[in-house]
This record gives structure tokens, C-alpha cells and sequence, in this order.
């Protein structure tokens, strides 16, 4: 049974979705359960398949999809899914927030987007599908047609929020559109070269064929990395992000703001190291490395200052995206093993911080009706449980020990370090130090009122009474999902050892 | 000779357990106080259950999990790190006896929040004296400057949140911007092994420029030192309560800092190994610029506080210097100006206290006189300068000595003269103040009916800066445990 | 914007073009992609292992079959993502106003409709039907037979087209593609192979191994029939009346 | 394969991609677009992709083309360029 | 002509006059989705884009003298088939038969068949999305949107 776990993650939030739709229409009550029930059994396997993957006998699940045995020359002529621990863990994530998030989505769905709940939990779990196909694939064509579903799913979950996620959702069509046949003829141009779509056998082949010098080769390189760069929105790329993510329905934001992203820099990762192979991505003829690393640096800069010039907060958290995905990109580019394992041990970390932030600023823009900084004002003594929640995340944003924020940084630091590229290490702290200072901004509000506001203003008491108005905390079913977050973030942290043990030796395999 | 045990663990946890106690008894004043004070004396207990074992130059050492690869939260306690937590353990009790008749007697709200992050400050500063490695060392000092935070803006006015954004801002900036990235470069060219256990870690591992650099980023990054140009949160952190002001100044976060950086010369670059890359002298030229510059401005300064606040920046250069030596005595000097500042300097601070509380009074100029209403505390004021100012016989005279030795032992003349400048400078911006107290009638006749009805502050605030300017005495006389101490680190 | 936008095209055609240069040169038998294992393998075997002598659809439902199925998931999810995006259930939404419809078109299109729609359907069954042979297969039959709805929806209106087609039954039809293909993979599944291995299908399928892939193809492909026909005409008809559904073109 | 005629229909498709994009009038532009579904279909069957080319008939000159002109209809015909 | 922009015709041009009209159709269709004002065309420039794509894939499984990829049972094989046939049905033999050469690469094909059912999919769900940026904003012109956005707004 073991050996199905990959095909079953897949194939339960599938038959989810068409459950829901097929019966949403009657009882639209059902849908909530159903999704929880399908994306908990998906996240159930998935923490088994971990376990399977990191049991001594099995390191690689390989799936042949229709049991088709390579062919004589040992080229795979099916499709084949490969999961190692690295994609085990990302698809874990995958569907654990989802899972998380669907209990969020719970009254937030109803209200936001009215008389299409069925359609909402139907596309969130085929995006959910999505995206755990892109991890586990084996096939360079396959991935293609994943990303399409993951983007066709999120034009859609996105434009059924207001106006202007409409607007940006329009935008992201035309740039995931851009993007994703970037990436189709990035894969046209290796198949070309070499006659099969499977990403290990490619790799063996540039390797045997010694194709790496071929200008072809190059501009598929080129053109998948920026295709992929485009879906992760990296920085001169990211101009769909933050509007598509503030302005949609507020649980698509926080189930998209956390994984998208990431999962395309996993599928970076993956391109680099399991297509195209270590000599290729870092050999030293190819100027690139010192390039892209310029770049992400500017991403980091860009992101945090775009991030600190805004007042909404969710567009703050948005950019502040973008300068993390410049962390992953120039942490996977710095040619060692620590910069790979710190960027992918950042997809984890990142994940957990940016559900929770982007769930506490929804509880928050939800309960003030206020979307600027200013809905921040007293409210730790408003809604203390939200403000907690919030603080782990800023805190591991920010990068303070002991969050995972602190051990992702930590590792991306010393592989920037370790390969000397200082003005990478140098972004990392200043995009540090500028989350410092928008977070805690947020909390002076949030911790003594407004700016104007005087000793008086405080209630002058140890009462733990509200002072003023209705603002309460949000029900059970949007605290649960902040906590869990929280602690994961913390979790993710205290682990951080263990984890990064696992994804070095992994990195290690395919570096050599 | 490295034994384990679990002591220090407690010690550093007894204090974080009394936080949610306190939280639950809010509503009760004595009771919450009553938890506190159990808190820190069984903290105090504790350390003097471990005194005699390190005494015997054993070293105590606990550690639980992996947090980095190599690298666990680790405690392990020895001469220093026992001086260190000596001295703050036993000084929050004062602080406490003192911080209760302080809030008290003003009626400040939300004294909960106060003595739960007083709790906290003093857990994370027991985790510094006993991190055994410098990410628990490095956790601790961030700990300590968020748990301080509430604390410095406690009135929640606007420039209490000024003050505790600049607060804020110079030491988690400088600890992200300098002291992460070199303590990364620490776990990396030193093979992931940042532990102070095997002496300094970083010996014969690092070239000279490098290490210049490293040293930099470590004497800047742990701004808690006060070093220029990082100085500017300490009188900004001003606005806080006086008991605050206490805790910042005396015990814990001033004292963390330089610590610290006793810590980055000790244990992780090691004095012999400094004097072999000869790069000892910038920090020498650093801190000396500081004493002299510090001294000044705090001459030129009429709120109290405030002047006290820059005489705070001097001493703690004094103890960045006397390291920088890297000669024996110098650390000798240094490790005993710790333990003397904080004993002088809580008493000077707790006496500003209480002129507050009892007279309302801010401003250098108004206390002249003020010594015949107020005769106990403007004499302890006086002890506690004495002290500072480094005569006997006073504590801080040894510090001082020492200090000076350890300048002629490096053959930094200058700094020897730099020394005896600043000490006539601390007797210009000090000594003034008790003495117009003591021996100089109030200026003006007409305005005497408002000074009339001040009297002594609550006996809550008496007791703990009486208990400090004796102890200034004391350490005059009985200094053998100090040294016996530094000898522990400098042999 | 405009200059900026011509820049980059012309950065990327460059790009493109530069690469183009070392391409075996076009319709060589012996350039990588053609002549490689993995084609050969198709062109040489397919009919040995599948008895289906269209390698197409034989690769598209067999070996590729795992796309194949995120495909109709593809088309599938357009179809809901319309619904999501564009549908409005405000207004009458089960009743219909079927009297003050509109009416299509003129009575001859009407006409020339009634009389070859027959044909389009039945030759979209058989497209489906026989993709094993000849060009064709689910996807472009269930087109066929989703446009022939389409058609009926120009000519007579779409009220009339939607009394055949209701949105409710669009849905179903939909999913139970989707629920024929996928449920074919899973009951593989339960047989013991790997998913969509058709082959261990022969137990209880007539015929060898082979055959039962060249079968259950055929029945993946009226899955796939199935979903693109519902949808086909699900998006035309929510496109062209702003999701109202109420008045077609 | 006929190279020449391979040829003919790649101008044609050029043209008929410029002038579909270069059309004020949006219900024209879809026309157009339709048409070179159409050619890039019978391009395909040319060069022996009939599955292909048997698949843009029927989507590409055919479902894009109409639901195109469903939204412009239900929309605006107009275009500023 | 010269001889070297002659020889660069001859060896570049001609035997990839495909490759060249496909990065070409693919720059009109880029070039439009990036410029073009208007959003029905920037979903035509779209359409474009994809179909150069697929245009692309398919040229690389043409093969000079291959046909259909369908198994014929008529063609010039047919005699030798029927041979192998007769053999009861011998694997070998009967693989032997099939000339990889007659056929077009059929992946490519497969490949597209899939980008096609994308490319259609998208562009259903992008119309979907400007109508309804056409309810909400009354037209399809990207600056008039942008401009109805910007006084309220604080983007």
C-alpha cells in the first residue's frame, strides 16, 4: 500500500472536488465537510509518506504511472512521479495548510463568496492537487501541465474577489500565461536536444551527450527559469502578486500567499539541480550565478522597501513576499549546499510564518473593518489571542530566535558566507532590520493606541476589560488555524536541526 | 573540570516560572509581589548553592537539545558568568524591595505587565551569565531587549514610546545587523563548534583582518555595552521608571553587554590569541573615545537622570577597556568593575528614585539643599559617587587599580592618563551633586515652603539603597571573592 | 511602454533564434527528439503493447495517460472557474423564463440546424468512438458534440438548448467524466497495479492484457468525451449571456 | 510535407496574426483570429499532426472563435487599437 | 548578395523557416499581450503566443518522408505485414516491420493535444474574468480602468 501513498495524496482532494461540486448545490453544509475530510486524509498520507521516505529502506518512492517499465535503454516512457524526502516534506505542507486553511474557510466562505461555496472548495482542492503534483512529478511535461492547473485554479479563486482582484487576476492570466509557455518552451528546447521528457533521463543525457555547452540548452535554461521566475514572482516579475493577493477573497489569500510562491521555488530548486545538474547551473563560464544573485539581492531590497512604503497590510505582507522569494531564488543560487538546504528550509519556514501573518491581518481586517496600520490601534487589548498569533509570525519574519524565521536565515546567512557572497549576506540583515521596523511599528500601535494617544488613554487599571467598542476575537474556527500556524512556526524552528539534516543529505545526493 | 548538574537550569527557569504566577494572582498585589520576592531568593540561593563548586574552579554545565547542528541551548556557569549572576541576583531583590515601594508610592498602572517583564529581563539575564555557547548567549540578549521593551515605555506617553523606539532600535538593530552575521561567520570558520566550553573557540581559526572585523562587529553589535556610536539609546531609555533605570543601568542590560563582550574577548577569541593578531587596540581607542566623551556630555547635563545615564556610558567603556587590555589585570579590573558599578551605580539610581518619590524632583539644579530634608538618601548618593569616582574606600577604588594596572601591563600609557582624566571628570559631573545637597542651604528663601513638607521616600525605597551604598563599603573591605573569581577566567 | 514591451520581444526572439542554429534542421528523421529511445519506442511498439494502431491516442490515454487526466481536470476546472468567476445566481436561477426567451435565429439557420445536427452528433460519437483508428478521440468528439449544443443554442436559443442541457445536468455530465476516467485509474488501483495500469484490467475485461488497454482506453476517452462536452457548452453558455443563463446570444 | 505550400501558409499565418491584432474592430479581430486557427490547423495536418490539427479545427477556429465573439457580443465591439 | 548573408540563408533559413515563423508569430503574440490597450486582444495576442508554441512542438516531430502517426495496414508495409502475420505473431518479427522513419513523432502531437485543451481553458476563463471587468469598470481598455481606479484608490 506504501508505494500508492504518492497517487493517493493526489487522488483524494481530487474526488473532494467533484464531490463537492456534484452535491454543493443541495447542501452547500456538506462542502466544508467534505474538503476537511479529504485534504485531513491527504495530509494524514502525506505525513506517512515522510515517514516511508525517511525509513531506512525506501529514500526515493519512484511511481510509474500505468506501470510502464522503462525501456530497454532505460528511458522512461511513461510518466513517473519521484518522491524523496524534499518533496515529501513540501507536499506535507502543501496539504496541511490546506487542510488548516479549510477549517478557516469555514465561515469566511459563506460570507465572502456567496452561493459559490461548492465552486470555492472545489477549486481550492484542485489547486491543492495542483500543487502536489508539481512536487511529486518526475516529467518535465507533466509539470507544465500542473502549473496550468495550479493557475487556472488560482485566475479563478482570485477573481471572485472584489473589483480589483478581478483587475489583477486579468494581469495574472496574462503573466502566468507568459510565464508558464516560457516554461513549455524551455522543456521544447531540451526535448529537441534530447528526446525524452523524463527529468532524470534528461539530465543523463546532457550529461552522456555533453550538451551542456549547446546554445540551446542555455536558452532553455534561460527560458524555464523565467518562466518559473515569473509564476514565483521574482522581483522585476512580481507585478501580479500583491494586488492579486490582498484583494482576493480572504481565505484564497491566506492559502495562496503561503504556497504558491514556494512551490515554484521548490520546482526552481528541482529544475536546477535535478534537470540541469550542479555543473551546468554553477559552472564557471556561465555568468549568471554572480547575476542572479545580484538580482535577488535587489529583489530582497526592492520587496522590503515596496513593503515598508505601504500602510495597507496586506499589501505590506504581499511585497514583503517578494523580498522573501529573494531569499529563496539567492539562497538556491549560491552554488553550496548550505544556501540550497537554508532556501528550501525557508520554503517550510516561510510557508508557516506567512499563513499565520496573512491569517491574523485577514481576522484583523475582518474584526476593525479597517485594512491600514492604524486597524492595529489597541489591540492587544482588544483581541490578545490574534495579537499573539501575529507576534510569532512578525517575530519569525523579522528572523528572532527561536521561530523558524531566525534558523532560516541562520542557514541562508552561512551559505552566503560560505560561497563569499557578502552583498547577499548584506540584504539578508537589511531586509532584517526593515521587517524590524515595519513590524514593530505595528505592534507600538497595537500595544499603546494611537500615535496622539496619552497616558490616560490606557485604561489605568490591571482590569483586563475591553476599553472601548465590539471589537471581540473571531470564533474558534479562525483562532484554530492562527495557532496551529503559530506553532508550526515555532515547531518548524525547534526542529529546524532535524529537518535540516534531512534536506542536506538530500541536496547532498544531487550536488554530486 | 566540567561537572554537570542541573542548578543552573533551575536558576534560569525559577524566575520564568514566577511569570505566569504573577499573572494569576493580578489581582492581587501582595500575593504577586510575594511571588516575586520567593522567586528571587530562591534564584539567590541557588547561586550560592553553586558558589562553592566553582569556587573550587570546577565548571557547571547542563545542556538539553539541539537547536543548530553542534550547537545545544546550553548553561554552563563559571567565574564570570557566577560574578555576573551574583551580582544581578542579588540585586533584584533590592530592585524589587525598591520597585514595590517606587510603584506604590506613585500609583503606576499596570504593575502586573511590570513585574512579569521584570521577571522575564532577569531570566534572560541569567541566561546570558550562563549561555555556554554563543547562540544561547545571543538568544538571552534578544529576549532580554524585548522583555525590557514594555518596561522602558511603561507610561505609554509619547516619548516614552520615543525613547522605546530608539531603545528598541539601536539593540535589535546592531544584534541582527552585527552580531548575527559574525556569529555565523564564527560557526563557520570554526567548523560549527561556538561553545565556550573548550576555551575560546575561535583561537588560531581566524586571520588578523577578519578577526578585526569580527571583533568590531561583536564589540558594536552588543550595544547593551553602550560603546560609541551606539550609545544613544541608553539616556533616550530614560523615560522609563527609576526601578527600570535600575535594572538597565546597574544589573541587568548595561551589565549584559558588556558582559557580552567580556565574553567575545574571553571565550571566543581568547586574550592570548587577540594579543597574537594585535588588534586589541581599536576597541582600546573605541572605548577611551567613549569615557572621555561620555563624561563630558554628562557634565553638561541638569536632569539627573540623564547625567547619570552618560556616567553609566563612561564606566561601562571602563570595563570595555580594562578587557581590551588583554593583560590579566585588565580583566581582573574589568570583572570588578562589573560587580562595583552595579553596586554604585543602583544606589545612585535608587537615590534618584526616591527623590522623586518623595520631592517630585527631576533637575540637578533644584536638589541644592535638598540633603536637610532628605539626609539618608543624599548621603548614600554620596557613598555611591565615592564609589564610582573609584576612592577609597570605597569598592570601585579596586576596580580602578586594577584597571590602571592593566594599562601600564599593556604599555598603553595614554590610556593611563586617559584613565586618570576621566576619574577627575566623574568627580566634576558627581561629586557636585551630594555635596550642594549636603552643605549648601536652598538657593532661594521664597520658594522654601514647597520644599518644606518633603520628607525621606517610603521605607520600600530606603532600605535596598542603604543596603547598596553599605555594600559599596563592604567590597572594599572583603574583595577576595571578586578576585578569587576573575582568577578563575584570566589564569 | 510600448518601447519597453518591444525590447523585450525582440530580447526574447533573439534569444530563441540564437538557439535555433544548432536544431537538427527541420523534418530530419535522425534529430534527437525524432529518432530518440523514447519516440522509437512509441512508433515501434504501440501497436505490440496496445493493439491500438493510433500511436496518438494510444500515447495520449496509455503511456501519457496521467496528463491526459490532469487535461480534462484542466478543462474541467475552466468550466467551474467560469461558474466561479462569472455566474450570477441572482437572478432567476431554476425558473427559467422560457416564454419571453429569445428565439435564435431566422427560420432557415433553423432549419439547415434541425437537419444536420443529427449528423454532427452522430459523427461525434463516432470520432470519439474511434480514435483507436483514426484521428480523434474523446477530447475532439466531445468538442464536436459540445458545439453541436452550441449550435442548437444559436439556433433555436438557448432556453431550448438549456431544456436539454440543464445547468445542473451540465455539471454532472462534468464530473462523471472526470469520475469514468479517474475511477478507471483507482479500480487498477484496486487490482492490484499502478494507477492507470490498465493492464491488470485483463481479469476482468475480455481479451489479454493488450486488449484490455486498447478497451480501457476506449472507456477513458468517453470519460473524457463526457467532461469536455458539458463544458464546452457550459462556457459558451455562461460567456454569452454574462452568466445569467437567461439570454443567449 | 509539402515545402511549399508549408511555406505559403506560414506568410499567411504571419499576415493573418499581424491584421487580427491590428483590427479596430474586435468582432473583425476574432474573425481573423479564427482563420488562422483555421490555416495553422491545416498547416498541421500538413505536416502530419492530423490529431492535432483535427483538435484546433474544432477548438481553435472553432469554440475560441465563438466564445470570443459570445463575450464580444456581451461586451463591448469596439477597440482603441 | 553576399556570399556570407547568402550562406546564412542557406544553412539557417531555409531548413528552419518553420523555427523562424514560430519566434516570429510568438514575438507578435508576446508583443501584443505585453502593448496592447485593449483586453480581447491581449487575450488574441494570447492566443497567439500558444499556438506559435504548439506550432513549435509540432515542427519538431516532423520527420521528412513520415506520414500520419497511425499504424497503416495498407501501406507499402502491407505485404511484409501480412508475412508477419502468418508467423503466428511474432513479436520480433513483427516490430521489425514498422519503419520509424514513416511515422511523425507522435509525442509532440500528444504534448499538444494537452497545450491546446490549456490554451482553450485559459482563454475561456480570461474572457470570463473581462466580462466581468467589463461589469464592474463599463470597458475593456486597460488605461480607462486604470484611470477609473485611481482616485479612490490608494495604490
Amino acid at each position: 500500500m506504501t508505494e500508492h501513498f504518492p497517487i493517493l495524496i493526489l487522488l483524494v482532494p481530487l474526488f473532494g472536488a467533484l464531490i463537492v461540486v456534484l452535491l454543493g448545490r443541495e447542501r452547500p453544509e456538506q462542502c466544508w465537510v467534505t474538503s476537511l475530510v479529504s485534504l485531513g486524509i491527504s495530509s494524514i498520507i502525506s505525513l506517512f509518506t515522510i515517514i516511508v521516505v525517511f525509513s531506512d529502506k525506501v529514500q526515493t518512492i519512484r511511481y510509474r504511472m500505468g506501470g510502464w517499465e522503462p525501456e530497454a535503454n532505460g528511458y522512461e516512457v511513461g510518466i513517473e512521479l519521484r518522491v524523496d524526502i524534499l518533496a515529501a516534506l513540501v507536499v506535507f505542507a502543501v496539504t496541511f495548510v490546506g487542510f488548516v486553511n479549510t477549517i478557516y474557510s469555514k465561515t469566511r466562505a459563506e460570507a465572502e463568496v456567496q452561493g459559490k461555496v461548492p465552486f470555492f472548495y472545489a477549486l481550492i482542492q484542485l489547486l491543492i492537487v495542483g500543487l502536489c503534483g508539481i512536487v511529486m512529478t518526475n516529467d518535465a511535461f507533466n509539470l507544465y501541465v500542473l502549473i496550468e492547473i495550479t493557475s487556472l485554479t488560482s485566475y479563478a479563486l482570485i477573481a471572485m474577489g472584489n473589483r480589483r482582484a478581478v483587475l489583477s487576476s486579468f494581469n495574472y492570466v496574462i503573466m502566468g500565461t507568459i510565464g508558464a509557455s516560457f516554461y513549455l518552451l524551455g522543456v521544447g528546447y531540451l526535448y529537441i536536444k534530447t528526446g525524452t521528457l523524463n527529468i532524470d533521463d534528461i539530465r543523463m543525457v546532457l550529461g552522456n551527450d555533453n550538451l551542456w555547452e549547446h546554445q540551446s540548452i542555455v536558452v532553455a535554461f534561460i527560458f524555464i527559469m523565467l518562466g518559473v521566475w515569473t509564476k514565483m514572482a521574482f522581483f522585476p516579475l512580481h507585478g501580479w502578486l500583491p494586488n492579486a493577493y490582498a484583494y482576493a477573497p480572504s481565505m484564497t489569500g491566506t492559502f495562496m500567499a503561503p504556497l504558491m510562491t514556494k512551490v515554484m521555488v521548490y520546482v526552481m530548486i528541482r529544475v536546477m539541480l535535478w534537470l540541469f545538474g550542479y555543473e551546468f547551473v554553477y559552472s564557471g563560464q556561465h555568468v549568471w550565478k554572480e547575476l542572479i544573485i545580484w538580482m535577488s539581492v535587489l529583489a530582497i531590497v526592492a520587496g522590503s522597501l515596496l513593503a515598508l512604503a505601504r500602510t495597507d497590510i496586506k499589501k505590506m505582507l504581499t511585497y514583503l513576499i517578494v523580498a522573501e522569494v529573494g531569499y529563496m531564488v539567492g539562497g538556491a543560487w549560491l552554488g553550496n549546499v548550505t544556501g540550497q538546504a537554508g532556501a528550501f528550509y525557508h520554503i517550510l519556514s516561510d510557508a508557516a510564518m506567512t499563513f499565520c501573518l496573512f491569517i491574523a491581518a485577514s481576522i484583523i481586517v475582518l474584526r476593525v473593518g479597517d485594512s491600514r496600520v492604524n486597524a492595529f490601534d489597541n489591540l492587544f487589548r482588544k483581541m490578545p489571542l490574534t495579537m499573539i498569533g501575529f507576534t510569532v509570525g512578525a517575530l519569525s519574519m523579522i528572523g528572532l530566535p527561536p521561530t523558524c524565521g531566525f534558523f532560516s536565515k541562520w542557514y541562508l546567512i552561512s551559505g552566503g558566507i560560505e560561497a563569499g557572497q557578502w552583498e547577499y549576506v548584506c540584504a539578508l540583515i537589511f531586509s532584517s532590520l526593515v521587517n524590524a521596523i515595519i513590524f514593530f511599528r505595528i505592534f507600538e500601535r497595537a500595544y499603546f493606541g494611537k500615535i496622539a494617544g496619552v497616558k490616560e488613554d490606557l485604561s489605568p487599571s490591571d482590569s483586563d476589560a475591553n476599553p472601548d467598542t465590539g471589537i471581540k476575537e473571531v470564533p474558534w474556527s479562525m483562532l484554530v488555524p492562527l495557532f496551529i500556524a503559530s506553532g508550526f512556526v515555532l515547531l518548524l524552528g525547534i526542529m529546524n536541526r532535524t529537518l535540516f539534516e534531512w534536506i542536506q543529505t538530500a541536496l547532498e545526493v544531487m550536488n554530486t | 573540570m566540567i561537572e554537570f548538574s542541573i542548578i543552573p537550569l533551575f536558576t534560569w527557569l525559577v524566575s520564568l516560572l514566577a511569570v505566569p504566577a504573577i499573572l494569576l494572582f493580578r489581582k492581587r498585589p501582595d500575593a504577586r509581589e510575594g511571588i516575586t520576592f520567593l522567586a528571587a531568593f530562591l534564584k539567590l540561593g541557588m547561586i550560592f548553592m553553586m558558589l562553592p563548586l566553582i569556587r573550587e574552579g570546577k565548571i557547571l554545565h547542563f545542556q538539553f537539545g539541539e537547536i543548530l547542528p553542534g550547537i545545544p541551548i546550553e548553561f554552563r556557569v563559571d567565574g564570570l558568568g557566577m560574578l555576573f549572576a551574583l551580582v544581578a541576583s542579588s540585586l533584584w531583590i533590592l530592585t524589587t524591595l525598591y520597585a514595590v515601594g517606587y510603584m506604590r508610592g506613585l500609583k503606576e498602572h499596570d504593575q502586573t505587565r511590570f513585574f512579569a517583564c521584570f521577571a522575564i529581563s532577569l531570566s534572560a539575564t541569567i541566561g546570558v551569565a550562563f549561555a555556554g555557547n554563543l547562540l544561547t548567549l545571543y538568544i538571552f540578549y534578544e529576549i532580554l531587549s524585548l522583555s525590557t521593551y514594555p518596561l522602558v515605555t511603561h507610561h505609554g506617553d509619547k516619548a516614552a514610546r520615543t525613547g522605546g523606539r530608539t531603545y528598541l532600535s539601536h539593540l535589535l538593530g546592531t544584534s541582527i545587523a552585527f552580531v548575527l552575521p559574525a556569529m555565523i561567520y564564527c560557526y563557520w570558520k570554526s567548523g560549527a563548534d561556538i561553545n565556550f566550553t573548550d576555551g575560546a573557540f575561535l583561537d588560531g581559526k581566524i586571520g588578523s583582518s577578519d578577526g578585526l572585523i569580527v571583533l568590531l562587529a561583536f564589540t558594536l553589535g552588543f550595544a547593551k555595552s553602550g560603546l560609541m556610536p551606539f550609545h544613544s539609546w541608553l539616556p533616550n531609555a530614560m523615560v522609563a521608571p527609576t526601578p527600570v533605570s535600575a535594572l538597565l543601568h546597574a544589573v541587568a542590560v548595561v551589565k549584559v553587554g558588556v558582559f557580552c563582550v567580556l565574553r567575545v574577548f574571553t571565550g571566543v577569541f581568547g586574550t592570548d590569541f587577540l594579543q597574537k593578531l594585535d588588534v586589541g587596540t581599536v576597541i582600546t581607542y573605541i572605548a577611551a573615545f567613549t569615557i572621555i566623551v561620555s563624561s563630558l556630555i554628562a557634565l553638561t547635563q541638569d536632569n539627573l537622570k540623564r547625567r547619570l545615564a552618560f556616567s553609566t556610558i563612561g564606566q561601562l567603556a571602563y570595563i570595555v577597556l580594562g578587557v581590551s587590555f588583554l593583560s590579566s589585570n585588565g580583566v581582573t579590573g574589568s570583572m570588578m568593575h562589573i560587580a562595583m558599578h552595579a553596586f554604585g551605580k543602583i544606589t545612585l539610581f535608587f537615590c534618584a528614585g526616591a527623590i522623586f518619590v518623595a520631592s517630585g524632583k527631576k533637575y540637578i539644579s533644584q536638589m541644592v539643599g535638598l540633603g536637610r530634608q532628605m539626609p539618608i538618601t543624599m548621603i548614600a548618593f554620596l557613598i555611591g559617587s565615592l564609589s564610582i569616582i573609584g576612592l577609597p574606600p570605597f569598592g570601585g577604588a579596586w576596580s580602578k587599580w586594577y584597571l590602571f594596572l592593566g594599562a601600564l601591563d599593556a604599555d598603553q600609557t595614554a590610556m593611563a592618563i586617559v584613565l586618570v582624566i576621566s576619574s577627575l571628570l566623574n568627580i566634576a559631573y558627581l561629586l557636585p551633586i551630594p555635596v550642594n545637597a549636603l552643605f549648601r542651604s536652598p538657593p532661594q528663601k521664597g520658594k522654601k515652603g514647597s520644599d518644606a513638607g518633603i520628607k525621606e521616600a517610603p521605607l520600600a525605597c530606603l532600605i535596598p539603597l542603604c543596603i547598596t551604598a553599605l555594600a559599596g563599603l563592604l567590597f572594599f573591605l572583603f574583595p577576595g571573592l571578586g578576585f578569587e573569581l576573575a582568577e578563575l577566567i584570566t589564569k | 511602454m510600448k518601447v519597453f514591451g518591444l525590447v523585450a520581444v525582440f530580447v526574447v526572439g533573439l534569444l530563441l533564434l540564437s538557439a535555433t542554429q544548432d536544431f537538427p534542421s527541420w523534418g530530419n528523421p535522425r534529430s534527437a527528439a525524432s529518432d530518440g529511445e523514447v519516440s522509437s519506442f512509441y512508433i515501434e511498439k504501440t501497436e505490440a503493447v496496445t493493439k491500438v494502431p493510433n500511436m496518438v491516442t494510444a500515447v495520449l490515454a496509455d503511456f501519457r495517460g496521467y496528463d491526459t487526466m490532469f487535461e480534462t481536470v484542466v478543462i474541467f476546472i475552466a468550466g467551474i472557474g467560469i461558474i466561479a468567476v462569472l455566474r450570477n445566481f441572482e437572478g432567476s436561477d431554476s425558473s427559467i423564463d422560457y416564454d419571453n426567451d429569445d428565439n435564435g435565429a431566422g427560420l432557415l439557420a433553423r432549419f439547415t440546424c434541425s437537419l444536420i445536427l443529427p449528423f454532427i452528433q452522430i459523427f461525434a460519437l463516432y470520432v470519439v468512438a474511434h480514435g483507436h483508428h483514426s484521428p480523434g478521440g474523446g477530447f475532439q468528439g466531445g468538442v464536436m458534440l459540445g458545439a453541436s449544443y452550441i449550435l442548437l443554442a444559436l439556433a433555436f436559443g438557448l432556453s431550448k438548448a438549456k431544456r436539454i442541457f440543464s445547468e445542473r445536468r451540465t455539471m454532472i455530465f462534468a464530473v462523471v467524466g472526470i469520475f469514468i476516467y479517474v475511477g478507471w485509474g483507482v479500480l487498477c488501483l484496486l487490482l492490484g497495479g499502478e494507477f492507470l495500469n490498465y493492464s491488470v484490467l485483463d481479469s476482468i475485461l475480455p481479451g489479454d492484457a493488450m486488449m484490455a488497454r486498447s478497451y480501457s482506453m476506449l472507456v477513458v476517452e468517453i470519460g473524457v468525451a463526457f467532461t469536455v462536452t458539458a463544458i464546452m457548452f457550459s462556457m459558451y453558455s455562461n460567456l454569452s449571456t454574462r452568466g445569467r443563463l437567461s439570454k443567449g446570444l | 510535407m509539402i515545402w511549399q505550400f508549408d511555406i505559403i501558409i506560414l506568410i499567411f499565418l504571419v499576415v493573418a496574426a499581424i491584421v487580427s491584432l491590428r483590427l479596430k474592430d474586435l468582432l473583425g479581430a476574432s474573425m481573423v483570429f479564427g482563420i488562422y486557427s483555421f490555416l495553422i490547423c491545416l498547416l498541421w495536418a500538413e505536416m502530419g499532426a492530423v490529431d492535432v490539427a483535427f483538435t484546433e479545427a474544432a477548438v481553435g477556429a472553432g469554440v475560441s472563435t465563438v466564445i470570443m465573439i459570445a463575450t464580444i457580443f456581451s461586451t463591448t465591439r469596439r477597440s482603441k487599437d | 548578395m553576399d556570399p556570407i548573408i547568402a550562406n546564412f540563408i542557406e544553412e539557417n533559413i531555409v531548413p528552419k523557416f518553420n523555427y523562424w515563423i514560430y519566434v516570429i508569430l510568438m514575438m507578435i503574440g508576446l508583443y501584443a499581450m505585453i502593448t496592447k490597450n485593449n483586453l480581447i486582444k491581449k487575450l488574441i495576442g494570447m492566443a497567439i503566443f500558444q499556438t506559435a508554441i504548439i506550432l513549435f512542438y509540432v515542427s519538431i516531430g516532423v520527420k521528412e518522408d513520415g506520414g500520419i502517426p497511425i499504424i497503416s495496414h495498407h501501406g507499402p508495409d502491407h505485404h511484409q505485414e501480412t508475412e508477419a502475420h502468418s508467423e503466428a505473431g511474432s513479436e520480433n518479427l513483427k516490430h521489425n516491420i514498422i519503419d520509424k522513419d514513416k511515422y511523425a513523432n507522435p509525442l509532440p502531437h500528444v504534448l499538444m493535444l494537452t497545450a491546446i485543451v490549456v490554451g482553450v481553458s485559459t482563454l475561456g476563463l480570461a474572457l470570463a474574468i473581462s466580462q466581468r471587468i467589463h461589469k464592474s469598470f463599463g470597458t475593456l481598455e486597460e488605461d480607462e480602468i486604470l484611470n477609473k481606479l485611481r482616485p479612490g484608490g490608494h495604490d
